[in-house]
């Protein structure tokens, strides 16, 4: 039985989540002799075709030709995961999702010269069937070696939905809202990053997505306790997961009230 | 048989306990609370401050005078030190088609810990019957307790939400302790009247100076700890308790605390009983080795009663409700007492501040009413 | 005996053989590969069956329970663990812990009709439970066994069905949701079969396994039938991570279902199943 | 192998071992080049738009997103912006802090760069892993030196790739010194390390190629510049970061995703850290200029950059490593002062080099116009320029040695496609 092959592919990002993987520098090595890097531009010249074992997509769909692109994709792999915030929920640039609004009755669509653009940033799971999605912005690459050792193993991600609070006591932090009356994401927030904000004494800003459960009418409760108005919540619901469809939801009942 | 200690007493005692191989752990302030922290001197403890807690509020203030332990609970317990939040179980290697397991190594570090209150201690019993007091114990757990070496301090200033008078946990602590003192401020200076509670305690002590405390002082520390009994900023009536939230399933109350709770899951995570935990496996990339992990897991999670292909407690009511029944009825059945010592890590750290202590007298009433 | 601490280090097992049950359903017989003797256990005890660097996860043991040499286990196919496990091949190692939990009330039996109800896999926790009433137990009463299944190809162990129907005073009664042609059994759910399974088995002890679901209705519908709720026994499942009680993960309002349980008598229980989300 | 058709050309469809997406396309008839396109199809993401409408303390966090190699950069530079909006100026003790963070990010990407993209064009293997095979001890070397590099970011900053410790008016909380003491003798093999790789990338075969390049870095008197300074350039510019936009300007080419800016009615310049290095030299690191002495005063070949970037690599290494030594915990880890209307110029210098910002707030603090020039869109002209440059001194080659320098020769510049694309606006059409 061959080694399993890897492809590594980009749509419209910031490189940052596949730089996670260069990131691993003690286990880039292990990677190597345990895959084959069939197919990674950023990092090597050296390509080879599919199929893939295992594609790992980062970025959105932003353009018509990156919407086939990533059906040849799915094509040629056995298995899609999805990484990062862009790949999974549709990025910061899905904001422009939002321009399309009553203000713009009918067709929006690019200016000529930007022909290529679409009017919305999609996550890749709205074209193609994903079989695992890394969260966050970037990925933990923590999460991104177990994914891999995961997959040569058969096992399951460990890929927790619960949120950052979690993993928050778990580091022995003290919370940021209750001991700073800082606003923070956190309760709604996927873990996985191991609560990097309140270790670093700052509310965390969602880049995890969604967690399992979002109830955003009681913590949009608890911030106005803390003096923070509606409108600093639903910018901070619209950064990186702004189309992530619970955070999507729950600016929008915000922005409604 | 008792002692009293010095302040710069109690600094030589961190040093004998240090001597002895032991990480000596203390409340520090960290950031923006007290937490457990190693230490190598009292100089590095919480001193002259106190904490001021509240339902999803916490903040420090300075003190009048300089008591090293003028507070309460911190954000951590003991429960960070001995029952770590993620730990190994065994180690496998595999050769061709066998493997063979190893039990995770017991962690060498040997935990001794000043400043631990009697709630704590209470909470560390409660682990005790769980963890090893069944037919199966906690391996890990078990070498970590007999390897730690507790110094209680009694508590004199209870805290806005403390109600361990309520759960007959505290003030004062009556066992679970190698050693336990009161501070006392004597004289514009600070003295530590002491008991034994383990041999271990009296040969530590031997080789820390001090003095035998005389009828006047052993008063004073007792009636500190009782003046501080009818202080409690909160309390709980428990006669009843379990057998009205067990027969209460579907209250309608349950449903208004969930419009509330975040399902966050940070009650459980600081309390100092919550025991439950999830296993992770993991593997070397070339499969030659696994580990099998346990870590803190909470019964707020969804992917904790995951079963045929869905949560069983799907809504936030029903994980509110396995919590606090599981903690103040069905614990009160599987292992004999109350999962609760009143110490209010719950309600202070509850983002949203949720105070089981208010909402359980609604709850009665509004049956009653 | 093994000293308890190390009862939670799994054990490795080789599969001495392995047969598919159903299209997602497999058996798999086991027998220690560490040089130590294989350990007994009591009908509807489970052990946690793994594969290192995967997970475990809790499986009935489903062989007659004198067999002393190996274990067998019936598996579905539901995720990343039971496929490992029921991937492994003939030779290959998986690895058990245990046994654990609660067992059928067997010593009950002496002079009474007893009525096995399964639906789907829930068969397989029963199944050691049936060799031991109905070869063994010399002086029980009639036994009646009602068995559902979503279609005919779910059945499992087949074979033990036709020789279990052969004995004396032992009758099947089969049912599936969705028929085939050939299928001459009846159809609908298991409470659809009480009716004529009852005439020939009196007032029995009953032990039940199935989903939930399944053994609410099976169970008010015995109740209905004037069968003490008391002599009515169920195997339970919950999630579960350790099996012993120190995760917390199979509570059933104050059961632990890993020690309590799995089985539970269903006078203790029916409340908390009919109730939601507990 | 000499080809007999007048008319060749080459594609390469997909640029490797650079950050992004871009392509170049090429058609040579005879010695002429006919068609040469160096063309960006990184999706635009039109960061200025969404900058608009947020609050001023979001800039250094959504503008890190541009690029994940350089987010500290971004994050600076938007930070400098909003502080002379409002008037704040830093304690030394977190300026000290901010360069230590900024060394730690060039550490990481000049390690990427030369050992795991460049490198191996010189060495001719496909990538920096399969180096590995033949010079184990050097990749080996690289990838500790680009995670010490990590590991510093992800102390001061909480992770790699996007701190979340910067903010306007300095860090959300600043390391204790034991956290810093503790990555000493990490950054003392490093200093070690970076000067091997001084020594080993000089010994590279380096193509002839001298050009005459207008170069543009910051400057100061005081220190080899990074977090701030003037703009100057060889030709004699030299203004304040404010003046930015009277002196450069961007436009937007066809068929390309990303804006090119030139001088005024002047051209192309050059941006990164030949730019930096023959402008500021005598401001190394005094360890850095002596492992620099053997080289040339003025780097004009574009293919010597990576021995720039090594000098760089240990002026980053050598100064990191001394802010390390004298960290005193800043008394407060970040300075206040309170919302005002106004609008503010920031710049930095990014791996890649200039990095410059622009934003308008109101008096509530909310961004309503905002303006980023990054470092691959300064160059990209430059990069045309020297691949028609290149061509015909290679035109005696076959076609796959002439794409295997063609792309050499855009890596020379370590180009940031993710960068380049972050710009435009997004407008759209009402029927
Ligand atoms: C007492 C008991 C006896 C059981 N006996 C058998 C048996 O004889 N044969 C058999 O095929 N199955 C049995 N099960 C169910 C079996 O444990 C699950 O199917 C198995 O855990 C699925 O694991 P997985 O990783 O393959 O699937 P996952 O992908 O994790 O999940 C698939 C399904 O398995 C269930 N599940 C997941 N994790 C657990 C867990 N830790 N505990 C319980 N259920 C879980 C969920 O319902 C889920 O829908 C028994 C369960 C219990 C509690
Ligand atoms: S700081 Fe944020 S993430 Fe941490 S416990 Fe508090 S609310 Fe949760
Ligand atoms: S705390 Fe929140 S914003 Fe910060 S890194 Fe984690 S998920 Fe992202
Ligand atoms: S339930 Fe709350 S008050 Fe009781 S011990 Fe736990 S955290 Fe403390």
């Amino acid at each position: 039985m061959g080694k399993p092959s890897l492809a590594v592919w980009k749509f419209a990002s910031c490189d940052g989540c596949q730089l996670s993987l260069l990131d691993l520098e003690d286990r880039l090595l292990d990677i190597a002799e345990a895959v084959d890097i069939a197919h990674f531009p950023e990092a090597s010249t050296a390509h080879a075709d599919g199929p893939y074992t295992v594609s790992l997509v980062e970025g959105s769909i932003t353009t018509p030709r990156d919407a086939d692109r990533i059906r040849a994709v799915r094509h040629q792999s056995e298995l899609v995961v999805a990484i990062g915030a862009c790949a999974t929920a549709g990025g910061i640039q899905a904001l422009r999702n939002l321009a399309d609004s009553d203000e713009f009755v009918r067709t929006v669509y690019a200016t000529p010269t930007y022909i290529d653009s679409l009017a919305t940033s999609t996550p890749i799971s709205d074209h193609i069937e994903v079989d695992i999605e890394l969260r966050g912005c970037p990925v933990s690459k923590i999460q991104l070696l177990d994914v891999v050792g995961a997959l040569l193993a058969g096992r399951k991600p460990d890929l927790p939905t619960y949120p950052v609070c979690i993993e928050c006591k778990a580091r022995g932090v003290s919370c940021v809202m209750v001991a700073g009356g800082i606003a923070c994401l956190g309760p709604i927030t996927q873990a996985g990053c191991g609560a990097i904000c309140p270790a670093y004494d700052r509310g965390c800003y969602g880049c995890f997505g969604p967690a399992e459960t979002v109830n955003v009418a009681s913590l949009a409760w608890q911030w106005r306790e803390l003096g923070i108005e509606d409108e600093a919540l639903v910018r901070s619901l619209r950064t990186f997961n702004t189309a992530a469809p619970a955070f999507a939801a729950a600016s929008a009942a915000i922005e409604d009230r | 048989m008792s002692f009293v200690l010095k302040r710069s007493e109690l600094d030589q005692l961190v040093t004998v306990l240090r001597e002895d191989g032991y990480q000596v752990y203390g409340p520090v302030v960290v950031d923006r609370a007290i937490r457990y922290r190693r230490i190598d001197s009292i100089d590095e403890l919480a001193i002259g401050v106190r904490d001021v807690q509240g339902p999803g509020r916490y903040s420090l203030v300075e003190r009048a005078d300089d008591a090293i332990f003028g507070h309460t609970v911190g954000v951590t317990s003991l429960k960070d030190l001995f029952f770590p939040p993620r730990r190994a179980v065994w180690t496998a290697a595999r050769d061709g088609d066998s493997y063979r397991f190893e039990p995770a190594a017991p962690t060498g570090a040997r935990v001794a810990v000043i400043g631990a209150r009697s709630c704590e201690l209470a909470a560390m019993s409660i682990h005790d019957t769980v963890l090893l007091g069944g037919e199966y114990v906690d391996a890990d757990y078990e070498a970590r307790r007999k390897a730690g070496f507790i110094v209680s301090i009694d508590c004199t200033e209870p805290g806005e939400v403390c109600f361990c008078a309520s759960m007959g946990t505290g003030p004062g602590a009556d066992g679970g302790f190698d050693l336990a003192m009161t501070e006392l401020r004597v004289d514009g200076g600070w003295e530590y009247v002491g008991r034994y509670g383990t041999q271990r305690g009296e040969a530590i002590l031997e080789r820390v100076e001090h003095r035998v405390p005389d009828q006047i002082e052993i008063g004073q520390a007792r009636s500190a700890v009782s003046a501080a009994a009818g202080a409690m900023g909160r309390e709980l009536t428990v006669t009843g308790l379990p057998e009205f939230l067990a027969s209460h399933r579907q209250h309608p109350s349950w449903a208004d605390i969930a419009d509330r709770c975040l399902a966050c899951g940070n009650c459980t995570q600081a309390c100092p009983t919550c025991f439950c935990v999830s296993t992770i496996d993991t593997s070397s990339l070339d499969g030659a080795t696994m580990t099998h992990d346990v870590r803190w897991d909470s019964c707020f999670s969804l992917d904790f009663s995951f079963m045929g292909g869905r949560p069983q407690r799907a809504s936030i009511d029903a994980r509110y409700r396995q919590w606090l029944t599981h903690k103040l009825s069905g614990w009160v059945e599987q292992f004999g007492s109350s999962g609760c010592v009143g110490c209010g890590r719950c309600i202070t750290w509850c983002p949203v501040g949720i105070d089981f202590t208010a909402e359980i007298p609604r709850m009665m009433e509004r049956i009653d009413g | 005996m093994d000293d308890q601490a190390s009862t939670l280090i799994p054990r490795p097992f080789e599969v001495v053989a392995k047969r598919r049950e159903t299209h997602d359903v497999t058996t798999l017989m086991v027998e220690p590969s560490d040089g130590r003797s294989c350990f007994g256990f009591e009908p509807a005890q489970m052990g946690m069956i793994g594969v290192p660097g995967v997970g475990e996860v809790p499986i009935s043991f489903s062989n007659h329970p004198d067999t002393s040499r190996c274990l067998s286990v019936t598996i579905r196919n539901a995720g990343a663990v039971t496929a490992a496990i029921t991937g492994t091949e003939v030779g290959g190692v998986i690895t058990v812990r245990g046994p654990y939990g609660t067992s059928w009330p067997i010593d009950l039996v002496a002079g009474r009709d007893v009525l096995f109800v399964a639906g789907g896999l829930g068969l397989a926790p029963l199944r050691s439970a049936v060799f031991a009433v109905a070869e063994e137990s010399a002086e029980r009463g009639s036994v009646g066994i009602v068995y559902g299944a979503k279609t005919p190809e779910d059945m499992l162990f087949k074979g033990d069905l036709e020789i279990w129907g052969e004995y004396d005073d032992v009758d099947v009664h089969l049912t599936v949701d969705a028929p085939t042609e050939e299928w001459t059994g009846g159809v609908g759910l298991v409470t659809a079969l009480f009716e004529e399974a009852l005439d020939s088995v009196r007032t029995p002890l009953v032990m039940m396994c199935g989903p939930d679901l399944m053994m609410i209705n099976a169970g008010r519908d015995l109740v209905a039938r004037d069968i003490d709720p008391s002599d009515i026994w169920v195997t339970l499942e919950r999630n579960m991570k350790c099996a012993v009680g120190l995760c917390g993960h199979c509570q059933l309002g104050p059961l632990f279902v890993c020690k309590d349980g799995p089985v539970l008598r269903y006078d203790r229980v029916a409340d908390l199943l009919e109730m939601r989300e507990v | 192998m000499h080809k007999t058709d007048r008319l060749r050309s080459f594609r390469i469809e997909e640029l490797t071992r650079v950050e992004g997406e871009g392509a170049l396309e090429v058609v040579v008839d005879g010695d002429e080049i006919v068609d040469l396109e160096f063309r960006i199809f990184e999706s635009p993401r039109f960061f200025e738009a969404f900058l608009r409408g947020r609050e001023y303390t979001e800039a250094p966090d959504i503008t890190a997103r541009i690029c994940g190699i350089c987010p500290v950069a971004y994050q600076t530079s938007s930070i400098n912006a909003m502080e002379q909006i409002l008037g704040i100026r830093v304690s030394p003790q977190i300026r000290d802090l901010r360069r230590l963070l900024y060394m730690a990010e060039w550490i990481e990407s000049h390690a990427l760069h030369i050992y795991l993209l460049h490198a191996p064009d010189f060495l001719g293997f496909p990538s920096g892993m399969a180096m590995a095979a033949e010079f184990p001890t050097e990749v080996r070397d690289a990838l500790r030196l680009k995670s010490i590099g990590n590991d510093l970011m992800a102390c001061i900053g909480g992770r790699e790739i996007h701190p979340v410790n910067p903010m306007v008016g300095g860090f959300h909380r600043a390391p204790t010194p034991d956290q810093l003491r503790a990555v000493e003798p990490d950054m003392e093999w490093a200093l070690e390390a970076a000067l091997r790789t001084v020594a080993l990338v000089s010994t590279f075969p380096f193509p002839e190629l001298d050009l005459d390049y207008e170069f543009v870095a910051l400057s100061d008197p005081d220190e080899y510049a990074v977090l701030d300074g003037r703009i100057r350039s060889s030709e004699g510019i030299d203004i304040t970061v404010d003046e930015f936009n009277d002196v450069f300007v961007e436009e937007h080419v066809e068929r390309s995703n990303a804006l090119h800016a030139r001088i005024r009615d002047r051209g192309s310049y050059h941006v990164g850290p030949i730019a930096r290095f023959n402008l500021n030299r005598e401001q190394l690191h005094p360890v850095a200029l002596k492992a620099a002495r053997g080289i040339e005063p003025v780097v004009v070949n574009p293919f010597r950059s990576i021995v720039v970037r090594a000098v760089e690599l240990v002026h980053a290494c050598a100064t990191g490593l001394d802010i390390v030594r004298r960290y005193v915990r800043p008394e407060s880890p970040a300075a206040t002062a309170p919302v005002r209307a106004g609008e503010g110029h920031g710049a930095s210098e990014a791996p890649r080099g200039l990095l410059y910002h622009r934003y308008r707030i109101d008096e509530s603090g909310i961004i309503t116009d905002a303006q980023i020039v990054p470092p691959t869109s300064q160059n990209q002209l430059r990069i045309e320029e020297d691949l028609r440059r290149l061509i015909p001194t290679i035109l005696g080659l076959t076609d796959e040695e002439m794409q295997h320098h063609l792309e050499q020769a855009i890596r020379n510049y370590d180009p940031c496609i993710s960068c380049a694309t972050h710009f435009l606006d997004f407008r759209v059409h009402r029927s």
